[in-house]
């Protein structure tokens, strides 16, 4: 709890400079063009909204999940990722998870890399090969497996012990400042209704703004012109921090995720999304 | 609820479809193949030249649908409604583009002309709506400003 | 300048609480770090992930120093100033105006990184409102409009604004803003640059 | 051969109201890649939206629409459980067509 009253007081700090030193009449005017420009990115989004690409990805998922491929030609239908063998529906919500038969917490994407090597015999090399190129098979399969949590609530309550080590490593991750520009995740996303040049942030210390976020992941990224996943994500948020790039599936990027999903446990699945 | 399947492996049949189409009037968009001249001018008057037409003129039953901030050029929304009868053409145009035609529909009897799309603008400027009906040529414009979205880089 | 430690009705809506930030807790992390960067090169690791004590300590306090700590980090920080060779604090607002809009430079990695050279910015445009016209300014600092209109441009003030450009944590300990001259991510040419954005009376800012 | 389509077509008494998303890069020449070089331009050059023998919408696009294209609008005279077709061809005289029940 102590540690939570950072930002408020930081926030008032803010305010007071706003409005002791630039004076409050200043400050109405920035407001008053900001929100004439987010009410047009709002109507932005809302056209976007019509017809989401990431549709093509998850169709393009559906086909790799359902046609036999890989050394042992076998579907990926009866992938287990956490309610068991073949049960799809609602899984991607409640990931990541501590599985027993690898003996890791493991993300979406770390356990269909699982998946393929056990069902398919496609090694972990082949399975990840460009990962990051728009439209890989690896992110497709997890948007499909994401949409198929559709309508499901975010549910990681990290209580196996190992759920709670990698809860408990996220949240120091999050807040881990280093590098030539001093930045954490907490950095951008710590404080209430605060935007990078136009984007809004979500703050991941509070349950409802975890949730606004995390529930629309995979999304389409019209600046991308490609779905990404919250692996891509986070590592893309790591370049941005200009540290050096964490690799891909690794403990570090699914112990995060396992602090924001439990952050956001209770929001209700969109995903696919879009964004800009 | 939806179903889908592949009909077409070459491009054959797409041409010959096209030039069934008879949307087009003598000297105008070509149906058989692709305009590469009108893909290639750089003004908005040129194009209508180009197409055998004159001026355009201004027209208030052209209607452009668009944000007036996009917060990435790469993906610009863009809806156009014509309230003109005989509505047979619809051009999205972008006024600071490398070429200035983005996409040029043919409006067939018994569809509207009311379509949306989206186009790429390398910058902020003007989008124009071109519509011909009755064999004229008239548009509507709209400033849409692409802005800086996200960490800038 | 310390943080005064306030609970406001945020933390209702506040994640439930882990009571973490131990060091043994931030010893398990930098384990996890170790295994979870396997690409970075020793120069990288010396320079991007090892974490030096101003670092080390805002991740452990979360950004909340206790007033002991702050007041260290203040005064270690403020030791850390560096000038112009010519001593000119305020430059050439243009090349500031520049530097503010340039979000790249410095990205490494396989997927995305910068091509050599390519220049590094301050990005404030990322964070703060600065001239008026610019509508994508961000919010997660304070605005910035009208800077100098309101301050004037005596020297204290010039010295002010290039030191805190230079180190934001001399003033704040644990400050959100990147320490822009002490990482050498802006020379000190481009930070006195920087204040000329921000105080001259010709800068956009202050129309 | 491209990816498949997603198409939608709704039927609101004699209205069908049609949407579709085209997988395709549209790459417009002009860019060039990490070490320098230009990436080659590949993009939809025609469309045809068909009901039966009917053509509902024809259309030329330049490297200017957006990747993953989007288009959207509304003819008349459509039946629902009819069948839709769209079809596409890119200036690498890559093509694919796709069809859909009206819903």
């Amino acid at each position: 709890m102590k540690w939570r009253s950072a930002e408020p007081a930081r926030k008032r700090i803010c305010v007071c400079l706003i409005t002791a030193v630039f004076g409050a009449a200043l400050a109405g005017v920035a407001v008053g063009q900001d929100n004439h420009a987010v009410d047009e990115i709002q109507k932005y989004r809302q056209m976007l909204q019509e017809g989401n690409p990431a549709e093509l990805m998850e169709l393009k998922g559906e086909e790799l999940w359902t046609t036999a491929r890989g050394p042992k030609n076998a579907t990926l239908e009866q992938c287990d990722l956490g309610l068991g063998p073949g049960k799809l529906e609602g899984a991607y919500a409640q990931l990541p998870r501590y599985f027993a038969d690898t003996d890791r917490v493991q993300d979406a994407e770390s356990r269909l890399v699982t998946c393929m090597q056990r069902l398919q015999g496609i090694g972990p090399a082949e399975a990840t090969r460009g990962w990051y190129n728009p439209n890989s098979d690896l992110e497709a399969l997890t948007t499909y497996a994401a949409a198929r949590s559709k309508g499901h609530k975010i549910d990681v309550p990290a209580a196996h012990p190992r759920e709670r080590e990698a809860l408990r490593i996220g949240e120091e991750l999050f807040y881990r400042r280093s590098g030539p520009l001093d930045f954490s995740c907490a950095t951008c996303h710590s404080l209430d209704d605060r935007r990078i040049r136009l984007q809004e942030l979500p703050n991941f210390q509070v349950r409802a703004s975890a949730q606004s976020s995390m529930v629309t992941w995979p999304a389409y990224r019209v600046s991308q012109s490609a779905v990404w996943t919250m692996e891509r994500r986070l590592i893309d948020c790591i370049r941005q921090m200009r540290w050096p790039e964490p690799d891909y599936l690794s403990e570090a990027i699914v112990d995060l995720q396992v602090y924001l999903q439990h952050n956001a446990s209770g929001g209700v699945m969109e995903a696919p999304g879009i964004k800009r | 609820m939806q179903t889908r399947r592949g009909f077409l492996k070459s491009s054959g049949g797409l041409v010959a479809a096209l030039l069934a189409a008879g949307f087009l009037e003598p000297g105008d968009l070509r149906a058989e193949e692709w305009n590469k001249a009108a893909f290639e001018t750089k003004k908005m008057e040129d194009l209508v030249k180009l197409l055998g037409g004159t001026g355009p003129a201004e027209s208030a039953e052209v209607a452009i649908v668009a944000p007036d901030i996009a917060e990435n050029g790469a993906v610009v929304p863009i809806g156009i409604t014509s309230k003109l009868d005989k509505t047979r053409a619809i051009a999205i145009l972008v006024e600071k583009n490398p070429n200035v035609l983005a996409a040029m529909f043919s409006i067939p009897d018994g569809t509207l002309p009311d379509l949306q799309t989206r186009v790429k603008m390398a910058q902020t400027c003007n989008v124009f709506a071109l519509v011909r009906a009755g064999g004229k040529f008239v548009y509507a414009a709209k400033e849409i400003k692409i802005t800086l979205g996200g960490c800038g880089g | 300048m310390v943080q005064p430690r306030i609970f406001l009705l945020v933390a209702f809506a506040s994640v439930a609480p882990l009571a973490f930030g131990d060091e043994a807790s931030q010893r398990a992390a930098e384990e996890v770090v170790r295994k979870s960067f396997s690409t970075a090169t020793p120069d990288q690791w010396a320079t991007r992930m090892q974490q030096d004590e101003v670092q080390a300590l805002c991740s452990r306090y979360r950004n909340a120093p206790p007033p002991e700590i702050a007041s260290k980090i203040l005064a270690a920080q403020q030791r850390t100033f560096k000038y112009p060779a010519d001593g000119k604090l305020m430059g050439d607002w243009r090349e500031g105006e520049k530097l503010a809009s340039i979000g790249t430079g410095g990205h490494i990695g396989n997927i995305q990184p910068d091509p050599p050279g390519r220049k590094k910015g301050g990005n404030c445009y990322a964070c703060h409102l600065l001239a008026p016209k610019e509508v994508a300014a961000g919010t997660i600092g304070p605005s910035l409009t009208g800077f100098g209109k309101l301050r004037g441009n005596a020297p204290e003030t010039v010295k002010y604004t290039y030191e805190k450009i230079y180190n934001a944590q001399a003033f704040v300990p644990c400050s959100m803003m990147p320490r822009f001259g002490l990482h050498g991510w802006l020379t000190p040419k481009e930070i006195a640059d920087s204040v000329a954005f921000l105080l001259d009376p010709e800068s956009p800012v202050n129309q | 051969m491209g990816n498949p389509m997603k198409i939608r077509a709704k039927a609101d008494g004699d209205l069908v109201e049609v949407k579709i998303l085209m997988s395709h890069i549209m790459e417009t020449g002009q860019r060039k890649n990490q070490a320098g070089e230009p990436i080659p331009a590949h993009y939809i050059q025609l469309v045809s939206v068909t009901y039966g023998a009917r053509t509902v919408l024809s259309a030329q696009w330049g490297p200017a629409v957006s990747a993953n294209p989007f288009l959207a609008f509304k003819f008349k005279g459509g039946q629902k459980g009819e069948k839709l077709k769209v079809s596409w061809t890119d200036n690498t005289g890559d093509s694919r067509g796709d069809e859909v029940a009206i819903g």
